[in-house]
């Protein structure tokens, strides 16, 4: 990469996911303070050590004409792809400003009508949903090239929906992105309990689908492999599994302590945002003055956006409509 | 030319396609075969791309469609039989029915389900799913019971903007015919009285509709006149027609053809019971089939679901307590 | 030294490994890490390759409890939460609940439903299921409130041959305690007692007798007294017991804390209209939660949910009638 | 084979598993013509054309020992396992003597107890349950070299049951031969609605199990695979996933003419009955007089199994105790 020339349009995307990586780290450290802080209306999962991975899918997804499901780890990229800060802090603060009202909360925020869906918790559930989405786009005439993509971890990739949902997906020839995220762990259940091929990549063939591995640390890598899945599903060619490798540098929740990961483990892997700032330095694509000035930035959005969103009125039962139909006409 | 409930179903399939572009069919063998049970015939070749042949792949079936109507679609997601929406059945509980509590943002998909029992069909193939579904907020569960029904429910269900479960009856396709197809008589969320009364009320849906009526000719040969009141609708139920029949009879049967725990009939007798205790002359009774797998020979089959000799037995009960 | 439900449940799994070869429990990450809430802390050290972590395949995990269940095995299956149960829907209700009945061979499977709403867990880790399970012939539930019979209903549940699903309350796990573990002081299909009354009988199950016993203890100081009946199982319902309570006070709430539509409420109050319909002095109410998914925010899900207030306030309204 | 020894075990498994398909054959034939006289409770499901596939599985198992779960084209799999003609024709004829005393009826038969369970319609369901008979088996220890069989059509690998069923059973490595059919279509839906691999062998690898391929029209050859498969899940290597290949000679059932099968499609494919007459024959394992007289048995065996099933009761409704619960006790 130190030697290939970078276009400015490359290098544009590799700051925007740089920076969506930076804010997301500065966003879930505070998060996790403010649930010690008992702040937080219930759990906080968060996506520490995956940044690279989501925020780099997020980056190559263009807001307004892409859909994007993002799961629990997808803090990086959610931020890339565009989403309020204030959406983030506003949900897990339970407060009724936000895009689920309190209805729902942490993670299971999204708001469909802008290409976002709002995850149920049940995984695997989103790739169908997705494939959905872009049938009815390409029903209409209005898919052009436009993509989808959505997020799931090593242990969704056990369920039946994702199954299912992958199939269908190329079955209909969609332009999907199914990323896979294998971070070693499903809550506590190690992989040689969840699968046992080798490589999950190797399912690609089975579902007649192109498979991209990457090493999820590698900041750059990731951005390549991102970039070229994009380019083959928006011209045509269907789903794109990418399996990408990085350990979870959290608990499942931040109640868990992942004492489970063995320490050898822990000590093996390194952190993608580590890597990521070398990387950007390295090839001089920022210096490390701007890295800070990034850091401090992003220091400001997240303190602002949770003192906003915590001056912010939580929902009144009493002002809830309690309506589970949009019709209200006189009988429904 | 008389049409028949299925015939109903297609027409109104055919005429949702023409008159808009949104609607969609998805399922299994609905395309160049036209449905298992023939209600997509010719639809595929007509609306080239709008009929499509689904892998068996329920949860991602439905997933799809939620995601379609998501972006304005309005798709019609047949089950070749209501027994295998049970494999669909986290998509549309959690995905469908909580979709606009959560978001604000609807999904106007409609699930048709051939339901219902028929001799041989065993127990798989037989089920009557519209208690487990009307059970979660969220989701509107109708039951059409009548040729026109099946027609104008399906066009109204399909233009609305949250997700509906179709309920169609399999035993009622093929023998249940009607001579034009009124437009849409009746909204989706009103009962009607099927057949006046003033000594019992019978509510109930789908093919116990044409059972109780069954019942209520041969009770009246004794001089009794049984009302019956077809729901049309199991969620939301029009509790003001039920009231209004009850207050005229003083004696209701609440009767369907699943199973018996819980359910539509439970569902009735507790909102009659809350409204309308004082108008009530005797004990409400409830009459479902029996609490079993639905059986496969005909003759077990017949003794499992209420039959007019059931429900008249049933009706005499309440008409002499 | 005072015994929490959950370790009560807890309890109960260990002394069943101990007790039964033919006891394993399967559940993701029930091994090593003890499950989501610790309900198997130390059991997979202390019974090698009897308690397994499973692949997050409800569905499998399902069908595989059943196929060995056939072969003689006692599984436990643990729903990580009864939400996550929808995905293993079709093979519960088709494939266990049928089996008998089809082939006669008996399912002893038990599936353990971590259930219920608790502040914060939102529409997807919030729900009960057992309202769902109970509609279906060939399925026990049972739905305990106390850590006695947390306890004692999970080792009888386990031992039976038919099979069960175990609905734990969540809320309840860690704050209700008790001194001892009574062994199994009524068997599975009895409800109880819990508080004497005569002015009127709240049935009800679960997290929600807790309520309901504050609620009869807020009433209580306008001197009203309360019955509240614990149904211990919601199928089969011991209608006997419920009906001798009406018997004494004349009056009925039925209170759960599942959705509206049908369900165990529906139940009981279809059930006492139907066996003691001129026992009643009032009609018979149901409280149960709004007809939404369950909310996340601590103040939404209070409000959703059935309180003491709430349920003090239907109290009232039921005691005037 | 032709030169090859053939061990006098190996015969005589082929000439049981040859005499299982010509007796399917015979009964199909008869339960074909019931069907059209009216004389059957509900709808036959054949499966003409797999007969090779189906005989050979089923003979590869030892009933007794192993679990075997055929689905709805299995009678000659069935029959060579060792079920009972009677329970055939008791089940189609709706017959309160047969193993589902008229509770269920046609291909959803099964006696559970002596290691065949009753299928539920929903596709792919068997394939997890046949996993749980083994795993209690090894649990007490009692697996030994027993092993399990499921079959399923190319539709049913669409499910997510099946998808859950398969990555479950190489995860517990359970000794288990997963018999994909492929006959080109599901009802009327062809494989390029279905999946859009090449061939679903592919999948094998990314479950991480072993995979065999066969031409399912060449008897020899089918029994060549399932020993082989057979042995290698006895000697404890985990699920065996077979793709067979054959044409469906039949509708989906009894009332389907199948007319969505194109013309050249049928003409090219081979009955696998005459292919299993030659190759007898060739290999001088039968003589002709032999495989005739093999025939007119199977039509005496059929005729006195729908006579003897035909003169049965059927269920007395007011007989049935209409319990769904085997517990009898005064409450439940
Ligand atoms: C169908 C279903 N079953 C169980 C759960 C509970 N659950 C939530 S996250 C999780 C582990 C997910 O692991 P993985 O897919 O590897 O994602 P990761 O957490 O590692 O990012 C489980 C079991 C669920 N959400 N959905
Ligand atoms: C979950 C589920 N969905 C739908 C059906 C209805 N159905 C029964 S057989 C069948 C086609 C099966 O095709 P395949 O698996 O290829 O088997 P084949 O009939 O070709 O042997 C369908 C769709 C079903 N039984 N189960
Ligand atoms: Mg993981
Ligand atoms: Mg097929």
């Amino acid at each position: 990469m130190a030697d290939e020339k970078v276009s400015p349009d490359a290098l544009a995307k590799i700051h925007h996911g740089f920076r969506a990586m930076i804010l997301s780290r500065t966003l879930e450290n505070k998060l996790s303070s403010l649930y010690k802080a008992g702040k937080i209306v219930g759990g906080v999962y968060l996506g520490k050590g995956q940044e690279a991975i989501s925020a780099s899918l997020g980056t190559v997804l263009i807001k307004g004409k892409d859909v994007y499901a993002p799961l629990i780890r997808d803090q990086a990229g959610r931020t890339a792809f565009g989403e309020d800060l204030l959406d983030v802090t506003r949900t897990y603060l339970g407060k009724v400003t936000g895009p689920m009202k309190g209805r729902d909360g942490n993670v299971h925020r999204g708001r469909p009508k802008e290409g976002m869906p709002a995850m149920i918790s049940h995984l695997g559930a989103s790739l169908s949903y997705i494939a959905g989405m872009l049938f009815a786009r390409r029903l209409r005439g209005e898919l052009n090239d436009a993509i989808g993509a959505a997020t799931f971890g090593d242990g969704a990739t056990s369920t039946g929906a994702f199954h299912e949902g992958l199939n269908l997906a190329a079955v209909e020839n969609l332009p999907i992105i199914v990323l896979v995220v294998n971070n070693s762990f499903a809550y506590s259940t190690p992989n040689d309990r969840q699968f046992s091929c080798d490589n999950l990549i190797s399912r690609a063939e089975g579902y007649g689908v192109t498979g991209h591995e990457v090493d999820g640390t590698d900041f750059l890598a990731c951005m390549d492999v991102m970039t070229q899945a994009a380019e083959s599903a928006r011209a045509g060619n269907g789903p794109q599994l990418i399996v990408a490798n990085a350990l979870r540098l959290c608990g499942h929740g931040e109640h868990d302590d992942a004492k489970y990961i063995p320490a050898e483990l822990r000590a093996q892997s390194r952190d993608c945002i580590e890597v990521a700032e070398s990387q950007m330095q390295e090839n001089g694509f920022l210096s490390s003055e701007e890295i800070a000035n990034i850091k401090q930035e992003s220091k400001v959005q997240v303190t602002e956006a949770v003192a906003i969103a915590q001056r912010e009125p939580t929902p009144d039962p009493r002002k809830d409509d309690w309506q589970a139909l949009g019709m209200k006409n006189t009988i429904l | 030319m008389a049409l028949t409930y299925i015939e109903a179903i297609h027409t109104a399939q055919r005429e949702l396609l023409e008159e808009s572009a949104d609607v969609f069919i998805y399922g299994q063998d609905v395309g160049a075969f036209g449905g298992a049970f023939k209600a997509t015939e010719g639809l595929a070749e007509a609306f080239p791309g709008r009929v499509i042949d689904a892998p068996i792949s329920e949860d991602a079936m439905a997933g799809m469609v939620i995601g379609a109507a998501v972006e304005g679609a309005r798709p019609i997601l047949e089950m070749q039989f209501a027994d295998f929406s049970s494999v669909a059945f986290n998509q549309i509980v959690n995905q469908a029915a909580t979709h606009y509590y959560r978001t604000g943002v609807q999904v106007p998909i409609t699930v048709r389900l051939p339901s219902g029992g028929t001799p041989g069909s065993g127990p798989f193939h037989s089920q009557t799913m519209e208690s487990i579904y009307a059970h979660y907020p969220g989701l509107i569960v109708v039951t059409p019971a009548t040729v026109a029904d099946a027609y104008g429910m399906l066009k109204e269900a399909v233009m609305m903007d949250d997700p509906v479960m179709y309920c169609e009856h399999k035993f009622l396709y093929r023998w249940l015919r009607a001579d034009e197809l009124k437009k849409n008589s009746l909204p989706i969320g009103q009962a009607r009285i099927v057949r006046p009364g003033k000594d019992a009320t019978v509510v109930t849906y789908s093919a116990m509709v044409h059972e109780a009526v069954k019942a209520a000719e041969m009770l009246k040969e004794d001089g009794w006149e049984i009302e019956v009141v077809d729901l049309r609708s199991v969620k939301p139920i029009d509790i003001d027609t039920i009231m209004a029949s009850i207050s005229r009879t003083g004696r209701l049967l609440a009767l369907g053809e699943g199973f018996p725990w819980g359910g539509v009939t439970a569902e009735v007798v507790s909102l009659v019971v809350a409204e309308g205790f004082h108008l009530l002359d005797a004990a409400p009774m409830r009459l479902n089939s029996k609490d079993t797998p639905v059986p496969y020979h005909p003759d077990l089959w017949a003794a499992h679901r209420p039959t007019p000799e059931s429900i008249s037995v049933s009706l005499k009960h309440l008409l002499r307590l």
